[in-house]
Order: C-alpha cells, then structure tokens, then sequence
C-alpha cells in the first residue's frame, strides 16, 4: 500500500506532547504520510486537516483525563462534513480515574471510534490494524458535503 | 539593584479587565481579601511551613489533588490530611479553566453533577469563585497551595488568593512551554508579572504568599541545567515584583547522585543568582517531584518509583516532596490512593530522616557539571534582556538559548536532544542552540558514546524513544532488548 | 590444610537412624536421588544462578513462601514465578517440621484439608515425603531452596535434596540460636555437619547444592560484626564438608552507609577467611535480607520499607535480595500480596541496576569499623577449636565471645545490648563478653552518647526499645516523642 | 494492688522472642510479678508455673501463625487443674495469614481467653485492663484438682 495519509493530534485543551511526537515519529517510520496537529486541537481542526490532505485516517488522543469530554460528537462531525469513511481511532487515558479498560473501550466504541487504545498497547498491533482497516473500507474520494 | 516591580498603580488598572473576564471576578475586593488573610493562622500559612521544614531539615509532603465539586473536593482534601498524613495541601486546577476556558469548566462541573463523580482533572476555582475557595481552605487544616498550569493565570490567582491560599504555583515560563502550544511568552511573562506583584503586595500588607516556578517542565528526560535555569528566572521574576517566599523545584531525573547534585546546586546557584541581582532577606526553599515521566501500570512497581524518589528527597536534603500515587499511570487518582502515596513517601523520608547527606566523587562531579551549564545559559540570558529579566528570558527561548525537550509549545526550538549516559544521567546528545562550553558539550557526547559502546549500537533517536518508555517498563535506561 | 571433612563412611552410618525417625525417610536412596538430580536443568540449579547474577552483577529477587498442601503450595510458587517475576523461587518449611515435630505438623495438613486453607505457615516437606517435594520442584521453572529455621535439619535434607531442592538454608548456629531454646550448640553443629557433608556428596557426585547460613539472625538490632562472624564461621563449616557454592547472609540494619558496608565487608572478609583457611574454587555470593524486624501494618508503609531495602540491596551490589511482603506484620502473605513485594522490588533493583557503586566516607568509616570487630572475634573463635571450627564456635558462644541480641536460645548469653546511633548505626551499648578492642568500643560508645545528647536523654534501656518499635511506627531511630 | 503474680510466654514451636523481651521488661517496670517462660512454652507448662507461684493470670503469646492450633483447649486445661479463675490472655499474630482483627478477637474468646490482643494495641491499655481483671476476679486460692 502506498503511503496513506493519516492525521495525528491530542484532543481539547491537553498538552501532553511525548507520546504524541512519539507516535509522530513510530507512524512515518512505518511508511505513514503522518500530518501531525500537535497538542490542543479542536474536532473541527482534526476534522479541516483530514479533508485538506485526503487522510485516510485520525488518530485522536487524550491523555489529560476530558477525554469523554472533547470527544462527545466527533463521529457525527466527521459524517456533517463528509469523512463518512474516515477511519477513526482513538488513544491514551481517556477518562478521568482508573477505570477497567473494557469499560473505556465500550464508551468510547460507542461514541463512533473504530478502535480504542490504552497507554501500554502495542504500538506495532496499531499500526498493523490500521493498515488492515484502511485497507478495509471503501475507496470513494473524500468530498465535502455543506453541513 | 534597578527597582523593576510593577507600579502598583497599574496592576490597579489592570485589575478590572482580569476580574470582569468571569463573573466571579467580581467578588474579589482586595481590602476584604486581606482582612481574610490576616484570620489565616500561621500554622496554615505556607510560607511558614516551608521555613520551618528547612529549619528542622525536615522533608514535608505533598501530593497532587483536585475535583470538579466543592463537597467533594473538602472531603478528598481532609482525606489526604488524615489518612495520606500530608503536611502540605494542594489543589490541583483542571485543564479547562488552566487555559481560561471556564464555559468548559462549567459544562465539565454541570456533567459531574449529573455523573456523581467527577469528569474534570481538577478544581475549577475561578468557576467555584472566592467564596467557593474560602470553604475549601476553610475546611482544612494545613496550608493549601494552587497547582495548574496556567499561561494566563492573573484572574486565578486573584480568586484564590483572595479565596485563602497562602502559595501559588508557576511561572512565565515554567506554565507556558511545557502547558500550551501558540502562547507567545512575552505574553505569559507579562501576566504572571501581574500574578507576580499581586503575590508581592500580598507580602507587602504583611500576608506572605509562597510561590513556586514550577519545576519538572515536560517531566520527561529534562536536563537539570535547563531545569535550573528556568526555575533561577521565574525565582527572579518573583522577587523583583516582591515575593519573599519562594520554592524551586526539580523533577527527578533517576541517577542518584545527579538528583542530589542537582537539589544541591538548585539551591547554592539560586541563592548566588539572587544575591548577585541584589535581593536578601527572601526565604528559599527546595521541591523534589517524584518522577514526571510516564509511569508502569502496576501498583507495586508504581510503589517502587513512588518510594524510590521519596528516598532521593531526602537523601539529597530537599524541604518538600511531591508526591506520585500508585494511579498514575492509570488515570487521576482516588483519594484512597492519593494517600497511599502519601503514607509510603512519609514513611520512606521519615525512615530516612537521620541519615547523612551523600556526597560521593559522582555528586561532586555532577554539581560541577550542573554548575558548569547554569553558568553557560544564565549570564548570556540575563544579558539579553539588558537589565529586563522577562524580556531577557523571551529573547533566550527566540534564541534558542533556552530550550525544553519534548515540550508542545511552538516557542521553544524543540531542538535540544537529551538522553541518559550509561549510569542514567540525563546527558545533553543535541544541544541545539543551548551555549554549552565545548568542553561540557564534549563532556555529554562521551558519556553518552560510552553507554553506546556498552550497548553495541550507534547514539540515535531510538534511544531516546527507549529511554522515555525506559521507567515505565522497569529500567531507568532504556537498553536495547 | 587439614580435612576436617567428615568420612563418607561415618555420613552413612548414621543415615539409618535419621531416615527412621519418620516414615517418609524409607523413600530415600541416594544414587535414585543423584539419578534425579542429574535430569535437573542448569537454568533450575541454584548454584549456577547465583554465579550467573554474579557474573552480570544482578540482583536476583527471591521471596519467602510455604503453604500446608501440595497443590496449594505448587499454585503458589507457580504464581510468585510468573505474576512476582521471582527470579529465585523458595520453598519455606512449617514452624513444627522445624522442630521435627511430624507429628504437629500431620494434624496441621489435616487440618488445613478440612479448612480449605492452609493452617500452617509453611510447607510440612518431611510429611510430604520425596515424590511430594519432587512434584513441587517439578513443577516450577525457577532454582528452588528450602528456607527453614531446623536445628536438627538432618531429615528435611535427606529428603529434600532427594525431592530435587538445590539449595538449603541455614547452619548449626543461625538456624539455632534466633530459632531455639535449649538446642544446646554442640549438638545443632554437629546435625549441620551432616546436612553439609551430605551436601558436599551431592557436590562430589557432580550436582551442585547452593548453601546459605541465615545472616539475619534475630532481625533485631544485630550489630553486622555478629552476623558476619556467625556467617563466616558456617561458611566454613560448609566449605569443610565439600559444599562449594556458598551464599552468605546479611539483614539490612537501616541505615544506608553501615547496609552498604556491611555487604562490602562480607564479601570480602568472607573470602579473606574461607583463603586463610586453604579453601579455593568455592563460588561465593551475597543475600541482602530486606527489614527483618517488626513492620507496620499499613500496606503503602511496608512497600515503603520493601522499596528502600530493595534500593540497598542494588545499592550494595549484593547478587540476591529476600523480599518481604505488604502483609508483613499482618500474617503469612497471600500469594497477591508475595507478589507485590517482588515485583515492587524488582522494579527497584532493575531501576537502580546502572547506579555506580556508593563509596562515601562514612560507607569506607563503617567497613573500617566492620572489618576491625571481625577481626576482634574471628581468630579467638578460631583459635578457642584449635583446628575443629564448630568446636570453636560452641567454646566462642559458651565464652560469650560470640552473643546474639535477643535470641531465644539459653545458649546465647544474650549480654550484649545493641542500640542505634544518632544516624542510625546500629552500634553496641553493652558488649557483653564479645572482645571488641578497646578504641572499638569507646568509638561505639562515643556514638551512642551523641545520640543521647541530641535527644536530651541518657543512654538507656528505654532507646533500645524505641528502636525496636521505630521502623514500624515510621521511623528508623527511636527517638523520645 | 501489691504485685501480682503474671506467667508470661510463647506458646507451641513459636521462636519469636522480641516481643516477649519486651512484654517482661514492661510488666515488671508496671509492678507485677513476672514468671517469663519465655519462647516454646507447652500448655502444661504455662499451667505448672501458674499453679507452682499463684499466679493471677497467665499471658499467652503466638506470633508464628500456629496460635489457633497451639491454643486449643487452653481454658479447659486450666480448668482440669484447678484454675477456674485464672485470667488468660493471649495477644501477637495469633492466626494464619492478614485477618480482619474481630475476626481473630471472636475465635480466641470463644477458645476462652478473657482478652485478645494484636501486635499494634497499646500496652499501656493492656496493663490497666490486666489489673482490672486481676481485681474483679473472685480471690479464692488457687489449689491443683487431680486431673
Ligand atoms: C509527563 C506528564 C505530564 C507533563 C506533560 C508534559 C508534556 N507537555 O507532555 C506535565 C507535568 C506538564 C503534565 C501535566 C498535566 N497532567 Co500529566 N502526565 C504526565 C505523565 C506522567 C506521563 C505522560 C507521558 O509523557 N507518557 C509517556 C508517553 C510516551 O506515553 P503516553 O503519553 O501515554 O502516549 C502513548 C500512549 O498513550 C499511546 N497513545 C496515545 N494516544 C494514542 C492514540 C492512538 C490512536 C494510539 C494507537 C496510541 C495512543 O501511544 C503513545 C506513545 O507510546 C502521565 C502519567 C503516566 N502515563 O505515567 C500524566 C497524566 C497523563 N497527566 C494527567 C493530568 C491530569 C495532568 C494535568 C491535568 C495536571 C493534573 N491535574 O495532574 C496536566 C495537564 C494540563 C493540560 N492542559 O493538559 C493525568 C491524566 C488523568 C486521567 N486521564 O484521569 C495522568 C494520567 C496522571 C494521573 N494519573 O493523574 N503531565
Ligand atoms: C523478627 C521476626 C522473626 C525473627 C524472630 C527472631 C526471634 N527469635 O525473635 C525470625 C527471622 C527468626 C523469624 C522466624 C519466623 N517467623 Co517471624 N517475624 C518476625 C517479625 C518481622 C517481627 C517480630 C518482632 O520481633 N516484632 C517486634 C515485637 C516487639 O513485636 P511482637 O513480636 O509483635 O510482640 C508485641 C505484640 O505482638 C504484643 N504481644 C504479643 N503477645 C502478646 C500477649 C499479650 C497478652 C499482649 C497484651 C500483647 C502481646 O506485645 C509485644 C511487644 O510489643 C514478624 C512480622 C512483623 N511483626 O513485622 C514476623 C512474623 C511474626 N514471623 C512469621 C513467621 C511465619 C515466621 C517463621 C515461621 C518463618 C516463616 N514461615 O516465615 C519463623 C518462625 C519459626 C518458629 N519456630 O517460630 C509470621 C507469622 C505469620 C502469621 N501469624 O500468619 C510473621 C507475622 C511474618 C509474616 N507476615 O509472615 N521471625
């Protein structure tokens, strides 16, 4: 597959930056074309840098604990605004307080997230399903609808 | 010594604009607020405290703590008083109103409500307003500190103090780089001016206000000159506009004897710095932060990190230890853990408290090496600003004179490379723009060309890569499989 | 060298008799048993872990653990091996088969059959017989010792070693004096130099059995020139009778500097004696016991004194560190709470596996100190068995030459009064009849008096019992509230 | 009160002689009369001292874990050899493995001891409650019964 575009950022007013220059780098040494936001980014601007750049994927994280709060929507706003395919993945500690990850998973699972990813989760797996779901949806070309 | 605290008149001026940003803003009155300080016994000033643990060599604890409601928040605060034992109280400030975005904070106090738990990683205390602050420091009885992380924090620290917190947390700096991604720092440096002087006529109508640059940064392989540096400037920043008390701090970096070589070079070169600019009669003290970086999942060994930097808090003779929880890794803390941190960081100090300083031929390496570096950044950054130590600051991070790895904001470079040397020394691999002598420049590519050979591989950025994983997964270097 | 090796014919001899005394012993044959042994895995045997971690300079983590039944005590040892990351895996003997009470113990496996829980605090190995050891031993992929506390030990070896055990614990005086009350001396050493003897036939048949005299003693304030002396003394007993891989024991004191040199010393003084003595080409390694006294019953408390034992223990450089558990001072651990203390521990000495070797004045003071009260009572044990070490060493105890504080035993004259200095050193009030030369003395007295004058009071009676309760009410030295 | 007599020891296999250093040390600083058997005491030994020097109560300790089976059948013991009235205490880590306090407290009442105690519980308390018990109790002499 040739490099497909993926959009990487942490969600809401988080700064946490490691991890996220860590996938950033972990995702274009796996032959990603890797558009990376940063820290601190809205739906909206994950959302203007898919469509702008064709990206196949999001990568959302959140480590700082809101979240179920910035996330909320994300998947609704995705399909207002045309990225009925996109895939969507999101990672990191993605709610407030230690919770058994199958409970994250389920909430998060059901906000829209194709897969959701816990901070010790093995980054190699992630790269290899995203590849595989990439590869499983359907090839139209992304357009944007009025909203 | 120039004379550069803010005139007072125009922090008045500039008070209206702050206190109007929300609408809790409009219960500060100043005069009301410091007849409310003055009722705040001594036992629960911070200041106090910090100048009575250095007096009896004592290492006070801390830990981290913030909910979303007030009751809630009382109760987990009391909590850690009596069941973690804390000396010091915290109140942790969410994310939302750390980025003066209180309309969030609200939505995020109306969801917990609904929730019965909280859905904010913190306190929003400009939300809860100074009535709301006086409960909690009301509640309590040990001296409370506001912990955030906020670029802007000028309507924060008007609320809570005059809400009854005797310490206030950050700097220009320190709350910038590490905390935000566009905030130009001639803008931070500016308004934690204000924060500043507010904390020094605070001081000055006889209620002390500690303050603390916050130490650690990114948390994440931060070399100590770097670390030091800042926290010498915003220590400057504060005394200028009249802060007395004041608490520097340094995150743990791993390797024993550079953690206490770099506690005790805070110390000695603040102290010089200070003097140098002509300030005395402050009162400096010195935080240790239990590891910042990333933590294992399981408890026992998050345990193990927990105890381990209690042991170098004391060991390197540190007044105050902030302190881990077994959660960390997992997500913001219960109380129940929150305290369980506590007990074995007091339990490790106590234990410790009698046992001699440690000074091997590593430690006095390191602090000639620490002491090297500070006084590569500090002269040629205070030169910059030509008398003007915020305008000197922003120029050296322009510059890239000071830079801080791994850290979102666009205005450091980013360039600087640290990663640890054999022994697990955070070592300088890139410097970037940062003036290192080329003798201490050296000094770090041989070390780390050293733990290369150890390990049969070239220095590259996967190190890097192992070494942030490294403690997470129970090494401190990350040594290659 | 003379051979005070016990001839192969006297071992045999008396091997009748010692099988006898309980049924399970008829299932011992010795060429089955080295037939046995001989389909042991290297990665299995303890002697060739110990020389692996020594070679690598890894501490390797090991607990204590031992339940009633079989198969309870397999899930258990299976468990500290994969979810405690146990790199040594143990097999604790029951307090009544210690004391060759079968008959106890019996009722005790019944009983705990109809519990459904175990109501022994070990594993009952004699009742068990050689296929119920074999199927433990079998069970597991670690190295596996039997830890115990046996005066007269003859049969638990017979037995175990034939069950596939590697390495036994103990030694005719550590597994007396903190353990007994009327063994008298002559007696438990002349039982372990059957147990040593049989040993080395397991040696001289080519299958290695890891041997380790039991350094905490009491765990109480034990002055570590009494534990080394008593280490030292059955590390040559057991080099006597043809053992060759010997693990000499030592409970961390507290304090930092002394812990550290008391590893150093014991490594070093052991080799100095065990070459003084002719022996070569024996493989010696170190122990470091975590906090062998009274514990708190707070869990985060215990895993505080877990951890900074661990950090010593890497500190040390010892090759193998006993792990207690957060259950200490509540009651034999559940396999959870085992668990927790390795991996927590694990995480410490993994952490700290890079930190150089501490080397500080007062490390090289207390080696000093060490060394010269060694060497105060070593060469008079020595000399008071012309030539017979055991003999020496039941004159030395009987002389009082040698004495442990606050053992059981009435074979101990129990004179000397251990109590810690103003660093928390552990130092010697009362000598008792021990030889210490003079400056020694005064220099232990000297300590003690500062720490008097710092504390306002005189030495007395009441600081030692403070420093017994100090650790687990939070502190290392007792001081007065 | 003048110096009662108390018999002090550690029953069964059990080694653990700290504590009981201890407890000695601290009975006679509070003026009573004590007999220390010491560590590896037998029920019948613990009942011959009691007997030979009318002692008003015998202290029972167990640290090893092997209390509840080192225990039983304490009182009734006594009782076979004439001392209905003797005050009997036991304290330490009187069972197997972490149990919540009450737990151990009810096993050992019912066994018959008048007190339990746990390694942590304040001395000073246990001395006041001993004199106490020491007192209420009916003052006939103590007389062996055949067995
Ligand atoms: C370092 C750190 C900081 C530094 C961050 C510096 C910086 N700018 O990056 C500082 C000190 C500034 C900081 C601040 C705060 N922090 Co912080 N911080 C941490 C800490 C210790 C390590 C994070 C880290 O760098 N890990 C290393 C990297 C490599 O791992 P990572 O971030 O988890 O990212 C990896 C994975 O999660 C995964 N991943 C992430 N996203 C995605 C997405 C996909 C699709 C996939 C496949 C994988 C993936 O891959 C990444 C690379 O391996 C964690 C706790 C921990 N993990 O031990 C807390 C933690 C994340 N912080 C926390 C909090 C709450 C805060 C604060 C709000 C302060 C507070 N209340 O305590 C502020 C945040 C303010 C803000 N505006 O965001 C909480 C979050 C709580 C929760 N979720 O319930 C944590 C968990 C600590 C805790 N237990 O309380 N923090
Ligand atoms: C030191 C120690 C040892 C030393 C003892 C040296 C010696 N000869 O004394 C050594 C290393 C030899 C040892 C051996 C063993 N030990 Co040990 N030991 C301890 C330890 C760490 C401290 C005990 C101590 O000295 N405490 C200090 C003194 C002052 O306190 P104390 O003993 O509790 O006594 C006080 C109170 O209990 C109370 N008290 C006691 N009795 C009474 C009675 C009355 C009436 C009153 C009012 C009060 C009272 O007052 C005392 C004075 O303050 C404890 C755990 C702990 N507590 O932290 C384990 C512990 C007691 N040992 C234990 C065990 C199992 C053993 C062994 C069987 C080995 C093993 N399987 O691990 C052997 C015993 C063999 C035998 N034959 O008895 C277990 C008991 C488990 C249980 N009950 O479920 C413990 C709890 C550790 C554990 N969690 O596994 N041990």
């Amino acid at each position: 597959m040739n490099a497909p575009t993926i959009v990487l950022g942490v969600i809401g007013a988080d700064c946490h930056s490691v991890g996220n220059k860590i996938l950033d780098a972990f995702f274009n040494e796996k032959g990603f074309r890797v558009v990376n936001l940063g820290v601190m980014v809205s739906q909206d601007e994950f959302i203007d840098a898919a469509i702008e750049t064709g990206a196949a994927a999001i990568l959302v994280s959140s480590l700082y604990g809101h979240g179920e709060i910035d996330c909320e929507g994300f998947r609704g706003r995705c399909v207002e605004r045309g990225l009925e395919q996109i895939v969507l993945y999101v990672g990191g500690n993605l709610v407030v307080g230690k919770t058994p990850h199958e409970a994250v998973a389920e909430k998060f699972s059901a906000m829209g997230f194709d897969r959701v990813f816990f901070p010790n989760d093995d980054l190699e797996k992630a790269a290899r399903l995203l590849e595989e779901d990439i590869r499983a949806r359907p090839r139209e070309p992304v357009t944007e609808r009025p909203a | 010594m120039r004379d550069k605290k803010m005139p007072l008149a125009q922090l008045l001026a500039a008070r209206p604009a702050v206190l109007s940003s929300w609408p809790t803003g409009a219960e500060v009155d100043l005069d009301e607020a410091f007849a409310w300080q003055a009722k705040i016994p001594a036992a629960k000033r911070f200041s106090t405290a910090m100048r009575a643990a250095r007096d009896a060599r004592r290492v006070l604890t801390q830990p981290r703590a913030g909910v979303a409601l007030i009751d809630e928040h009382i109760r987990l605060l009391k909590y850690l008083e009596t069941e973690g034992e804390a000396d010091l109280l915290p109140t942790t400030i969410d994310a939302y109103t750390r980025q003066n975005r209180y309309e969030e904070a609200a939505r995020g106090i109306e969801k917990s409500v609904n929730a019965g738990t909280s859905l904010l990683n913190g306190f929003p205390a400009v939300n809860h307003g100074v009535a709301g602050c006086r409960r909690v420091t009301d509640a309590v009885s040990r001296p409370v500190q506001v912990r955030h992380g906020t670029p802007d924090a000028r309507l924060l620290a008007e609320i809570t103090l005059a809400g009854g917190f005797t310490s206030f947390e950050g700097g220009g700096i320190s709350y910038n780089i590490p905390y935000t991604k566009n905030v130009p720092l001639a803008k931070s440096l500016q308004d934690w001016k204000y924060v500043d002087r507010l904390c020094g006529l605070y001081e000055e109508r006889g209620f002390p206000i500690n303050r603390e640059p916050f130490g650690p940064l990114t948390g994440t392989l931060v070399p100590p000159c770097i670390g030091h540096a800042v926290a010498i400037l915003e220590g400057l920043l504060a005394l200028e506009q009249g802060v007395r008390s004041i608490t520097l701090g340094y995150g743990q970096g791993g390797n024993m004897a550079q953690d206490i070589a770099a506690i005790a070079t805070l110390r000695e070169l603040a102290d010089e710095y200070f003097q140098d600019a002509g300030f005395s009669g402050y009162e400096l003290s010195i935080v240790f932060h239990q590891w910042m970086g990333g933590f294992p999942e399981d408890e026992s060994r998050a345990f193990s990190i927990i105890c381990w930097g209690a042991a170098v808090a004391a060991l390197s003779g540190a007044d105050k230890v902030i302190v881990k929880t077994p959660h960390e890794a997992m997500g913001i803390p219960t109380k129940e853990a929150n305290a369980q941190g506590l007990r074995a960081s007091r339990q490790t100090v106590d234990m410790l408290a009698d046992q001699p300083r440690i000074e091997t031929p590593q430690v006095l390496r390191e602090k000639e090496i620490i002491r090297r570096e500070v006084d590569c950044l500090l002269p040629r950054v205070l030169a910059l600003g030509s008398g003007d130590t915020a305008a000197g600051a922003a120029a050296a991070f322009e510059a890239g004179i000071l830079d801080v790895p791994f850290a979102p904001s666009v205005h450091t470079r980013g360039k600087i490379l640290p990663m640890r040397d054999n022994e697990g020394c955070i070592r300088i691999f890139n410097p970037g723009a940062v003036p290192l002598d080329d003798d201490i420049a050296a000094l770090h590519r041989e070390k780390l060309a050293e733990r290369a050979r150890a390990e049969g591989r070239s220095v590259s950025f996967q190190m890097v890569t192992d070494d942030i994983y490294a403690v997470s997964k129970g090494r401190l270097v990350g040594r290659p499989r």
